[in-house]
């Protein structure tokens, strides 16, 4: 393990930047939904930033992506224009899905963001098929499906890392161990670690600290090589914490609170923040810059999902086949 | 809401009236039992609440959280019922029913058929739906007309908190599977509380309205919006009947046929997509077994054939409003 | 059969029908590729040897046997057709896709819809069913109801081996999730072979015997039955139009409308159960449409309403038979 | 493993006698369906008789049993009377299930044979409520879901041992790894054996020379001992191999002919027949006339089918619901 990749300066630079990207429009979509400006189902990532941030750096615009209902923080990691995302979320015409899809259906293909479901488990099979595909052809793709802790226990799951194992298709399976599913503590629905599972299908797995952004971006460094090279499918638990209720407006009252406050105390953002600048990879001048880059982004992304027109109700008709029903 | 306060002539919400049903009928009988995702007091009994109690009073044994495991959410159930148990298991949106649908139908509904009556499988599997939420397309869709369609499962869908306590009584006295459809808009709205022990029959219909110009057949939210409709007809001089159907398999044909056979003219309002849905059934029994009786067609509004969107004024377009059945009623009557 | 002796004017059963049909899909498309359980090869081209000859010829890469795992193989299909293949995923029967429902509806049927035109999903699902295998209440259903409900895919029952070709390969150019629903019992019965390249056009009904006293509405196994029926009838001085549907979604409204107007009188014939089945949107159409222009109530002849039973006397009356549509046409017209 | 569990002689006989059942019962069974005089699918477990017999002599007749289409032999290890069966695979009405249910969905309760399933994998999940329904009674029943290799891959196998072990549940999943999945073999489907696959449960689990009646009486042995001292579930894979095709009229052309005749010359019964009386645990006359005894039970089921007349239509009304539909 001692022989692990490790990110160069530039690369660090750019998973924090994608994790504080995650951070700040996580607070501004809780402020904007808290403020009743938007009315949307809203599950924060919040916590889980360093997981998609480093995975994404050892990822390609044309790599594929097939991500769940919390998955904002996936998909801005991969790129997905922060306007298009929230006019989508704001159900406007603008929306990358023309307002159709909403924050559980957020597509992009043109960065690889190619599912978004609302379905446990679902994100897995679909993405055995983008990387089955990018087997026949050829093209070096991976394909990435992310979950929860939860969903290693449905169905879906065992059929697609059994498939993907034996097809040796270029697919990685990241689990973002949160601890939580809605209101169930992991621990009270599986006797064993999720990454245990990958032995169960002759598949190669580990489990990792997803808040370390040293480990995180070797396993996946390592799992993305894998799969270019023909090395067939990974599963990665990534060990994490979910900052908030498991959606906007849950209470969280099940949630103990000291275990609560001892994760928020070790901020993944703040603290690879302050590790950049301590390790002299980066100023607090050039964070702070970067920081407020980013709020402005995200201002402007609001201000034109506000401005966009509402689909109208011609919109039921189209998209439902290729041909607009009558 | 205890228990107790329910006898009290006082308002009571769907959510609550659930919860007492359930409750009571633990009390009463020691095998009724709750398994799903969330569904024990640790978890906050579901994630709106509606199982809250349950586990600490009547123990972790029997309301137990289950893991993400639609399908062994369902066999659990049909195995324990098997032998004497009465489950009420949660499939915590009819959208994830999908993912139980083998357990549900080819086993739930068949086993006693195909054992010739040696088994059979009173399970009560508890479901929320609907438009109204914001939750686009994959958590929000009716799919009664399935379960409708298929020998060996009934199909509930209360509308008040008395008939969804009721409902849920009958549903967990009953013999056989039972699918029990609420509506998650609905569920904080207060109405008449039910009365402690009361049960609403299964299968039959409950006439929310009498009128003779025309009979309007809805169940669910539906019933919210037809209501006012009703309201609206009679204003412009329309009388209008309001049947809440509160069974949609094996439907109040009795009620039904009477309904329309004094007013001469049906409408059916479902959120489910139009093709292919509850409404087509009724509207083509009505139309055998009236025919040349009718003074117009029977018409059907159900919800605008595509995934229910996202964007606001998609979503509210998708299903069925008051102000489009006054229209179609105006246009029927007129 | 070879693709070649197809242009013959031979006979052809729809097995070899359906095997031709992927054969030169495959031949003109790179992007055409099959999977599901067994179709390989080496295991056979599946159980009944539809997809034989394929894996040999396009190799293992472009037709794949997979574990028994439905959700992985629709899965699989739906990823693979969003980047620009075209696969004809096999669910061996169409009770299995009770496995793969959460596949097929929340994500193959929706994600065009939900992701706005950004992606689509071109995957053809043949499935076969039927009684007359003796296989009871797991293996015979026809579900066909369910996907017609469900926006967003379309649903095709051929009942001849050049509509199977011509239906096979009109779903495999379709851009959108086509469910193939194959009948079991009559894989192997010949019939006219289909011409190379021949398609037939989805949503187009065929009308096979003209008539003037009734319309008979069918599809699948069920025009083998209302075929002779029709005869049976002629002979009786009942002129019948029997108009085979092969689209089940969106079916020909406009045929069939024609068809009635012209008649009167209208029967629907499938083997699913009655209550909620295809025959029920069929009819509240024809009614609604025609209303006060119909000679006789519209009637439905289902299967009966319980799981499909295995004693051979029970599956056969279980289904629609010629007998009993000639009864009941005879009643409509008398 | 040294000290596992070891069968009497009593019990080595009585293994024997549900073996040869077994074996006679299925001779009779292709060969009436070859006849013609029966017409139903018929899936052989000829070759898998030691399985069920070294499981069921563990058992009691309140003990339960979930198992499949391929399924006569558990059901007749587990006290299936061969009338009741015989006049439902005949379609009439004196069948256990007045000719209803058939040859997939046979069902005896009297003798735990609560459900057999034509769906693969769902004998798992609905096992998983009749322990649950043991581990809340306190009634130290056991229940046992038996299925084949190819359902090892299916989603309900991984919910149902998942949740299984998490609900510590007094069932054994019994796997008869017989090679073959219908027409696929089981090594191009799993990466992993199937008992491999209990670690990821966090269960108990072995494989085991299912031909092996010492074997297989230990693991099963300690399997029940287990569930019924709360010790919670186990997974046993069970490796045999399945001598004809996987259903009556499937020619076997994909099987491997070399491994299917020596498979065959190791036939399970007659081993165990032979080694019975090498050990002088039983005689050639007492097996003999144990068989002959079996064969004239199966002559008067077959008689007693045959002789039972069908059902009526009205029958199609019945059973639908508890009450007849109208
Ligand atoms: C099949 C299915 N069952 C239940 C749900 C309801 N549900 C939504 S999210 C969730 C918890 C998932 O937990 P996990 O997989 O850990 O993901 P996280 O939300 O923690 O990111 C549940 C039960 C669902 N969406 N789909
Ligand atoms: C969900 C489902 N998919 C497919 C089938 C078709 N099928 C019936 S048996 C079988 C093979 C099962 O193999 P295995 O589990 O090894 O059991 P065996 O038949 O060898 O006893 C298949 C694919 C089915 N019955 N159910
Ligand atoms: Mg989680
Ligand atoms: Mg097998």
């Amino acid at each position: 393990m001692s022989n692990r990749a490790v990110p160069d300066a530039a690369t660090q630079v750019e998973i924090y930047r994608r994790m504080a990207l995650i951070k700040a429009n996580d607070e501004r979509s809780r402020k904007v939904v808290m403020s009743g400006r938007l009315v949307m189902p809203y599950y924060s990532p919040r916590g889980q930033e360093v997981i998609p941030s480093a995975m994404s750096v050892n990822l390609n615009d044309d790599d594929y992506l097939c991500t769940i209902y919390r998955g904002t923080h996936d998909m801005l990691a991969k790129g997905f224009p922060l306007k298009d995302l929230w006019a989508e979320i704001a159900g406007r015409v603008d929306g990358t899905c023309k307002g159709k899809g909403g924050p559980m259906h957020l597509t992009y293909p043109e960065k690889g963001v190619m599912v978004t479901t609302g379905i446990v488990g679902s994100s897995m099979p679909i993405a055995n098929g983008l990387a089955w595909g990018s087997q026949m052809r050829g093209d070096g793709r991976v394909t990435v499906a992310t979950f929860g802790d939860g969903a290693s226990n449905i169905g879906a799951f065992h059929e697609s890392l059994n498939l993907a194992a034996v097809w040796k298709l270029p697919v990685i399976f990241l689990c973002q161990n949160n601890e939580w599913g809605e209101h169930t503590a992991y621990h009270k629905t599986s006797n064993v670690r999720v990454a245990d599972r990958a032995a169960a299908y002759g598949m190669a797995g580990e489990r990792v600290d997803g808040n370390d952004p040293f480990a995180m971006y070797a396993a996946a460094n390592e799992a993305v090589a894998r799969a270019r090279a023909g090395g067939g499918p990974t599963l990665i638990e990534a060990m994490t914490y979910r900052f908030h209720g498991h959606v906007f407006g849950d209470q969280d009252a099940y949630m103990d609170k000291a275990r609560k406050a001892e994760a928020m105390e070790n901020d993944p953002v703040s603290r690879f923040r302050a590790r950049l600048i301590a390790d002299g990879i980066s100023t607090e001048e050039q964070l702070a810059a970067m920081e407020a880059a980013t709020e402005k982004e995200i201002d402007e992304a609001i201000e034109c999902a506000l401005a966009s027109a509402f689909p109208g109700v011609e919109e039921l008709k189209r998209d439902v086949f290729a041909e607009e029903l009558a | 809401m205890s228990t107790e306060t329910m006898t009290k002539p006082a308002k009571a919400t769907t959510l609550q009236a659930i919860n007492a049903a359930i409750a009571d009928a633990m009390e009463e009988d020691e095998n009724v039992v709750v398994l799903g995702e969330d569904v024990a007091d640790p978890e906050e009994g579901g994630v709106c609440g509606v199982t809250k109690g349950l586990s600490s009073r009547f123990g972790d044994q029997r309301v137990r959280s289950t893991p993400i495991s639609e399908q062994a959410i369902i066999g659990a159930a049909i195995g324990a019922s098997m032998i004497g148990f009465k489950p009420v298991a949660e499939i915590m949106l009819m959208n994830f029913t999908t993912v139980a649908m083998d357990m549900i139908v080819n086993h739930a509904a068949k086993l006693r058929f195909m054992s010739g009556g040696q088994t059979h499988v009173p399970i009560v599997i508890r479901t929320m739906t609907g438009t109204g939420f914001s939750s686009g397309g994959q958590h929000s869709d009716y799919l009664e007309a399935w379960f409708a369609h298929t020998a060996g499962i009934k199909v509930l869908a209360p509308s008040s908190p008395q008939d969804a306590y009721g409902l849920m009584r009958s549903a967990i006295d009953d013999p056989d599977p039972v699918l029990f459809i609420e509506n998650g808009p609905t569920y904080w709205t207060p109405a008449a509380a039910p009365e402690k022990g009361q049960r609403v029959p299964i299968g039959k219909a409950n006439v929310l309205a009498e009128g003779t110009d025309l009979t309007i057949i809805a169940y669910s939210r539906m019933i919210h919006e037809a209501t006012p409709a009703v309201a609206k007809l009679a204003e412009a001089g329309i009388s209008a009947e309001l049947i809440d159907l509160r069974t949609v398999a094996p439907w109040d044909r009795e009620a039904v046929l009477a309904s329309v056979a004094k007013t001469g003219r049906a409408m059916i309002v479902h959120e489910a997509v139009t093709p292919f849905g509850v409404g087509a059934e009724i509207a083509a029994v009505l139309n055998e077994e009236l025919f040349g009786k009718l003074k117009a067609p029977v018409r059907r509004l159900g919800g605008a054939f595509c995934p229910v969107p996202f964007s606001k004024p998609l979503e509210t377009a998708f299903a069925p409003q008051t102000a489009e059945i006054v229209e179609v009623a105006k246009g029927m009557v007129g």
